[in-house]
């Protein structure tokens, strides 16, 4: 009986204990006419080895050789040490903290990366996480309807340019709170959002401005601007961030006059492996003043009966299991492992690290844009500024292109036509520091390949 | 010994040379959009990174390391190779928008695990998309709610919730724009059903259940239940955190709940990690399929395919950026395999029978039950109200008591309407002596406070600190390190 | 600086506390003309992203689908706890026991290994291992020439159907040492050794007889006879075995009538993955008389000063750091973390495991060999009875048909005409326990075609 | 809280179920050669066996928990990267008789370690096969003795060692069929010239030395040493066991020295494992080129290729079933690529400078050096016979009250010619930091002992045990679990 321990004896015995003649006693209460004879459609059980096979085999079948698709999710090198740590016994097994006394390993963990994530965003405290980017800016902007009390309209402006399933699920999240989500185009030519847009709203009752830096195009936003908007106007300024790119770009914090009050984002990118979406981990930091309505776990240094220094769980009575239907969020079981990933990245990349894997991405994607300029046609999309990832016209559909670069082994970006059907030629495409000159080299040859075979026709 | 701060090890100018690439790539932004303060992230060696979290690590309790009995939980044995198969190269490396031609391998695993859920429920459609149980809820409230208003039923604000309930039973259906109404639980442990007609009507959108409850009984005018709302025109919603309990045993389906979530780190055994990653996928009946939260995967003609919004128009949406928690779900269903048909259906029996043996063995202890006069499901409910006025054993300074002597805790003060209250959950990969060991441990502590009253209350003294002070915590709240 | 922690003011404080002016100083005492200007011919560093994407590509490109090949080193399934465990720091990086309090878990683990391998050989002690299976023979050999006393010959019997890598290491190992190594040659029609080939030295002065059970050709031997040819002639009987046989076999403690004095063997097949042959572990038991001959470390059970059970290294007076010149061995450094996985592995499987994976591996590689017959040519070239390995022989060149194997993605077994001439026409081949039956269809389809191909040739 | 014996967890018939395959496989056997006894293997769930040895694992000090200045062993940091990429399953399943045509990947690793190898050493040739520094030494010597033979020079029958050497030396001389002679160490630390001068001669088949000796002191007339070895028709044997303390400052083979192995699991940094495994890499210079044992790896025209005894007719054969310790060759190939040149240079300048600073701040604290007159190498020897004396701080008691601050105890009473000594190394990999708290936990037991001699008798008391009845271990041997 795959784990399971009880040999016959514990059982018989076991059940001489509690009083009954068999286990099926123990589930009399519940009505006959509901019990079930057994299980139906689950296939028998396989062992550890044969599982193994299986997994294996479908693992492998998914593999590239190569790849240059971002679009929210980014593969960055992550220090063996990482998961191998991360992966102890003691981590991963181990409940949510609420045992404080013997949890002080996973608390600290916590600690150490509500300090760092604070600090990256330029803001006062960040919570423990949540669940992963899109959530996480849903809850932000939740948030700020409930922190900005001079405003009524629960109105938030939205850019296009921000990732689209970020906007699908705050739409999913916001939509039964009466949120009003309103959309602010971008530039056609730079691919920021546009500010002239911003200002037919100024005058409004404007709850919130999401700010996402980079945008999904890679495209660096006008964030100093649209703080600034949002502070003149009343609103509350939540910034979305790529946390990789806080190593070189300026943090919502530091946004403007005042700064953000709010940012958040995803975190996959500091340490976490791209594995189909998750588990990753939304982190969510503010202004000091704002701490009681910040949703999730928060953990706190305090001291013990002998003033010897330790840490807890704490503003316990913002979270559900305290104040239940009045509670700042409905969240419990958060993306813990992952902050634990996350912060012993951080520690192994330091700030001086960071800062160099955010330039040494940047400098990829920038010379493989360059390199695709010689290929006829090609064109980089927009003219702002870009961090790390990059829009391509084409003059081919971007879907066929992309097709064609597979059978090569290489994923070659994402069609960014099936989100914005004014871009179906152009694909979004990110290099980050795992990829090599020889890549960018390789991804060129390929690209223009395709683009020939494409125009040479069937 | 204490353990610094990673910080505090730190010192300016130090790194991790194997990890960070030498400098000097370009950087052509504009300075006004750079950074120019340093984050406060450690400058550390690798060796002092790697010797530091293994340090912590040893300052925690854990599964592979104690028995945790903490009801609700569900902490069973997370079989390491659940962790060794998810994290294949392959399957680590895949990108979140790979397209469907090159991830028919990972879409084989989740329709699979899809397929599996809805035997194990008996619902007919499933989406893996929720990242914890919380979320789960919040997908199938957010369903209820589209389905009413689908119907054009307006006025259905209200969700039932008993007094017993999960917090993120009434923080979810608030959440999702409806008013709570709390349902009180009867003496016997049921629900009071002579309530539950008295607030069931038309306002009602549905009832947040689960079953067994969070007493660890099994409801057993279930099916009364069923009638009155769905006669009321409202639906049911399952809370699947105590599934453990029933296993194989009954179908939720069976029982007349239209969509239920279930917390696959419970369960189906994926780990805790100190506090998530979970998943909480999301199930339902016909009525609910159309508005069954995106993506799921469905079949197509070339093999495998993402179901999305474009195919299921009255999708609630997208709860993630991509689909959820895809390595909890590979745990999930690794997992699943290798228990197999039959090992499903002992999960309940063992888990029932460990439950029903220390609840038995506890009684004979001197310890109270909640509720003597019921058959625990895979947890029980032992109350230290009258200990607590006798001699101080209160719920806390139990279960600080019980760390010194290398288990953990129980669930206590939960739920929240027995005094004192402990939650017992041993779950089915606990041996007998284990089970053993923690009766003893408990009988002792008794014992001792019977003599010394004044000794549980120091408790713990093993750990790496005594009790802290939380009060200060939350009062002069120190968040984060300044330096 | 790749994993120095030094700042620069770190390395000067420290150079002004010793009194230097600088590093080079401290290198004084080393004569200036032998001091090296820099290192010569070593390639710049790589990062660790660097080298893990050299050490993927190499990794991948040694990838075989499918392994028939046993002869020493076989693919079992190996539990994913056993590595995940045994890699944890506390293991992987911990120094050999000698401080044994801060050592208390390694040095369990050793002594509940040493109880599953004394009791897995039916011997009464076990040391905590020695480098590979061939050393620990050439150990056992040397034991054995020490501790029989009535023989002055230090004459080895050695059956030519000891592996031939087993030979050559007993050779390099015990020719210094001026052991004369005699052959014992197999039956040409059962593969087994030539018990009437035994007789022939009757009344010679024997040291000792190695007795390998199963044999190179994985054909079991007659260990009784052999056992009790050794007792009778004053020899010490040495069995060489493969441990996970023993799950099924006699173990070499019960052969015959007294049984053998000393077993040794490889202990791979007991979690260690074939990584190329190392590291592995040899495993080396003994009957309790002869524990002052064992060499290699020993983990004892004791008391504390307050009466509490511990463990600690014992007998060390036979080791060479107390013994030096003296000692029974010059072995230091064993293979102690191979020890911590087999443990673990044992205990994952157990008894009843251990014997159901030695059944089952010989039921495979049975189905395997009777899958072959219907091939024109192929036949089993020996008739005793074999355990989970089997000699085909093949109507064209064994070396020949392995290559149209490997061009397939399958390694076939070992090529036996490297070794003996006389079997030029016949191959080795193994399927465990991690082979299916569509694993096996698949070979003999394969091989089947690869014989046909050849008869067809050029 | 002591942990059982895996043993004593198991019950009979409990199994692992998802390790077990099915019962049922057909065993044809003839009876007589099958097992009736069953061997004596816990019978233990999977839960069972992690949490036990997840718990023994936690009763260790390790590299990734403590600092360990433990001499002539270099326990420095070993990079998680190398253990990841070694065992990535391209490597982990490659059979080691695979063909040379599938095996080009692990060929140019293990053909690229071969050659830096004898960059480092100034060697001409290297072979990868012994298991560890001990394996490597008889290899060595045994190249010596088949040199002579090769040569008609049968009457070389003895081997010089210093009496600082490690037990190691005189051990595999003796192994190999030599006599050991033993030579003095002089008073500054130096060989004993004179006696060298005295002993070498026509019976001299060679030298062992370590250059820095096993005291950490550089021997400075190795010229003179070498002229008169060579001179007396020996040659000359490298323990590169200290190859720390002079990676890129000095070659050995400018040194003069003929043979050398390398402990890779030192200075290449693989890792100890409680025990093991390691590497002990033989290097030779042209001399001994045909001598060497096999396999090792060459090049010919398609490729990469394993040089067997069939091409190699001289050597001395071979020392392991395959090719020796592979995984932990392709660790220390990982270490090397990610060290690069400089980061090789590195290492000695930091490690020489570490063990400098302790030993200065040390001395300042009141510690008697047993060379105080020279530089330390990669490590250094302090005696505490006056402290034994005056305090009865011996250095076992020292080593004992370490452990209860946190740190490893260094290396004690060796080299043995030093009256209570610790052997002192605190690598390059460690910080200023670790070094300063290890010097003020020394001064401060230094301290504790004046005050309170019989207070350091007692440690160490926060271990899982206390000191441990060695004789009793060693009178009464319990080798073996018996019911
Ligand atoms: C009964 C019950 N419902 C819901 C939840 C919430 O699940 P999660 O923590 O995964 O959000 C839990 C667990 O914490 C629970 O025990
Ligand atoms: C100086 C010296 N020589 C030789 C050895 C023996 O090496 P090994 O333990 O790898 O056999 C050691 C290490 O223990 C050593 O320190």
């Amino acid at each position: 009986m795959p784990f399971i321990p009880h040999t016959g004896a514990d059982t018989d015995a076991m059940l001489k204990t509690i009083g009954v003649a068999g286990i099926d006693e123990l589930f009399e209460e519940i009505p006959g006419d509901l019990r079930l004879e057994s299980l139906e459609g689950i296939p028998d059980a396989m062992t550890e080895s044969e599982v193994g096979r299986l997994m294996r085999r479908r693992a492998a079948r998914d593999e590239m050789a190569l790849n240059f698709l971002g679009a929210g999710a980014y593969e960055h090198h992550i220090p063996a040490a990482v998961w191998e740590l991360t992966t102890r016994g003691e981590f991963y097994s181990a409940y949510t903290p609420y045992q404080a006394e013997a949890s002080q390993g996973t608390l600290q963990v916590i600690y150490e990366y509500q300090t760092m994530m604070a600090s990256l965003t330029g803001l006062d405290v960040s919570n423990a996480s949540h669940y992963d980017g899109a959530s996480a800016l849903a809850e932000a902007v939740l948030m700020a309807v409930r922190c900005n009390r001079r405003s009524t309209s629960r109105r938030v402006l939205v850019p296009r340019a921000l990732h689209p399933h970020y906007r699908a699920v705050l739409e999913t999240i916001t939509s039964t709170q009466g949120v009003d989500l309103v959309d602010l185009p971008y530039d056609p030519a730079g691919g920021h959002t546009d500010t002239g847009a911003l200002d037919d709203h100024a005058g409004e009752d404007v709850t919130a401005v999401v700010i996402p830096q980079p945008n999904v195009f890679g495209v660096l936003e006008p964030v100093d601007t649209m703080t600034d908007w949002a502070a003149d106007n009343g609103a509350l300024a939540v910034g979305v961030v790529n946390p990789m790119a806080l190593g070189l770009l300026k943090p919502p914090g530091e946004w403007g006059r005042e700064g953000a009050a709010i940012a958040c984002g995803e975190g996959q990118p500091l340490g976490v492996p791209l594995s189909s979406g998750g588990p990753y981990f939304g982190f969510l930091t503010c202004r000091q003043a704002l701490v009681r309505q910040l949703p999730g776990r928060l953990v706190g240094r305090t001291v013990d009966v002998d003033g010897k220094p330790g840490f807890t769980l704490t503003l316990q009575a913002r979270e559900q299991h305290i104040r239940r239907s009045r509670a700042t969020s409905n969240i419990c079981t958060n993306q813990g492992l992952m902050v634990t990933a996350a912060t012993i990245y951080m520690s192994l990349v330091g700030p001086v690290g960071l800062r160099r894997v955010a330039a040494l991405c940047h400098a990829r994607t920038a010379a493989l844009a360059a390199g695709t300029q010689s290929i006829g046609g090609v064109s980089v999309a927009f003219a702002s500024p870009h961090f790390h990832e990059v829009v391509l016209r084409l003059p081919v559909s971007g879907n066929e292109v992309l097709e064609r670069l597979r059978a090569q082994g290489i994923l070659g970006g994402a069609d960014l036509g099936r989100w914005y059907p004014e871009l179906g030629d152009a694909v979004l495409v990110c290099a980050t520091e795992t990829r090599t000159g020889q890549d960018i080299h390789r991804y060129v040859e390929a690209l223009g390949s395709a683009i020939g075979g494409i125009g040479d026709g069937p | 010994m204490s353990e610094p701060l990673v910080f505090e090890l730190g010192r300016s100018g130090r790194l991790a040379g194997a990890q960070v690439p030498e400098a000097g790539a370009a950087v052509d932004l504009p300075p006004e959009m750079l950074r120019d303060s340093r984050p406060q992230l450690p400058e550390v060696s690798e060796l002092d990174a790697v010797r530091h979290y293994t340090r912590l690590s040893q300052r925690n309790f854990s599964i592979d390391t104690q028995f945790y009995p903490l009801g609700s939980c569900t902490m069973k044995y997370n079989p390491r190779g659940c962790n060794t198969y998810a994290m294949l190269p392959g399957f680590l490396q895949r990108h979140p928008l790979a397209p469907e031609d090159v991830s028919q391998g990972f879409l084989a695993c989740m329709y699979e695990l899809q397929r599996m859920l809805c035997r194990v429920t008996g619902m007919t459609a499933f989406s893996l998309t929720p990242m914890a149980g919380a979320q789960g809820e919040l997908s199938g409230v957010a369903m209820i709610r589209a389905y009413h208003l689908d119907r054009g039923d307006t006025e259905r604000t209200e969700i039932l919730v008993p007094d017993a309930a999960h917090g993120t039973n009434p923080a979810t259906a608030v959440k999702c724009g409806f008013a709570v109404r709390e349902l009180p639980t009867a003496a016997d442990g049921d629900l009071d059903i002579d309530a539950l007609r008295r607030l069931a009507g038309p306002r009602t959108a549905g009832i947040m259940l689960t079953n067994p409850s969070t007493l660890g009984l099994f409801e057993r005018r279930i099916q009364e239940v069923r009638d009155i709302i769905h006669g009321a025109g409202g639906l049911l919603y399952y809370d699947g955190a105590n599934l453990n309990a029933i296993l194989g045993k009954v179908l939720p389906g069976d029982m007349g709940f239209d969509v239920i979530h279930i917390n696959l780190h419970k369960t189906f055994s994926t780990p805790h990690g100190g506090g998530g990653p979970g998943s909480g996928a999301v199930g339902v009946g016909e009525r609910l399929e159309p508005f069954l939260p995106t993506p799921f995967v469905g079949i197509g003609a070339d093999g495998y395919r993402w179901v999305d919004a474009a195919d299921h128009p009255k999708s609630i949406g997208r709860l993630s950026a991509f689909m959820g928690n895809a390595g909890v779900l590979l745990r999930a269903y690794i997992y699943m395999r290798m228990l197999g048909r039959r090992g499903m259906e002992r999960v309940a029996d063992y888990a029932v029978l460990n439950a029903n043996y220390v609840m038995a063995r506890l009684a004979a202890a001197g310890f109270d039950l909640a509720y003597p006069e019921r058959r625990a499901c895979h947890e029980f409910v032992v109350t230290l109200k009258r200990q607590a006025r006798e001699h101080g054993l209160t719920a806390i300074n139990l279960a600080k008591a019980l760390l010194d002597r290398g288990f953990h805790a129980p669930t206590t003060y939960f739920p929240l309407l027995v005094p004192e209250c402990l939650l017992i959950e041993p779950t089915e990969t606990e041996s007998k002596e284990t089970l053993d060991r923690f009766v003893d441990a408990m009988a002792d502590i008794l014992a001792e406070a019977q003599v010394d009253p004044e000794r549980c209350k120091q408790a713990p003294v093993t750990m790496p600190v005594r009790r802290l002070d939380e009060v200060r915590a939350a009062r002069k709240p120190d968040l984060r390190y300044r330096p």
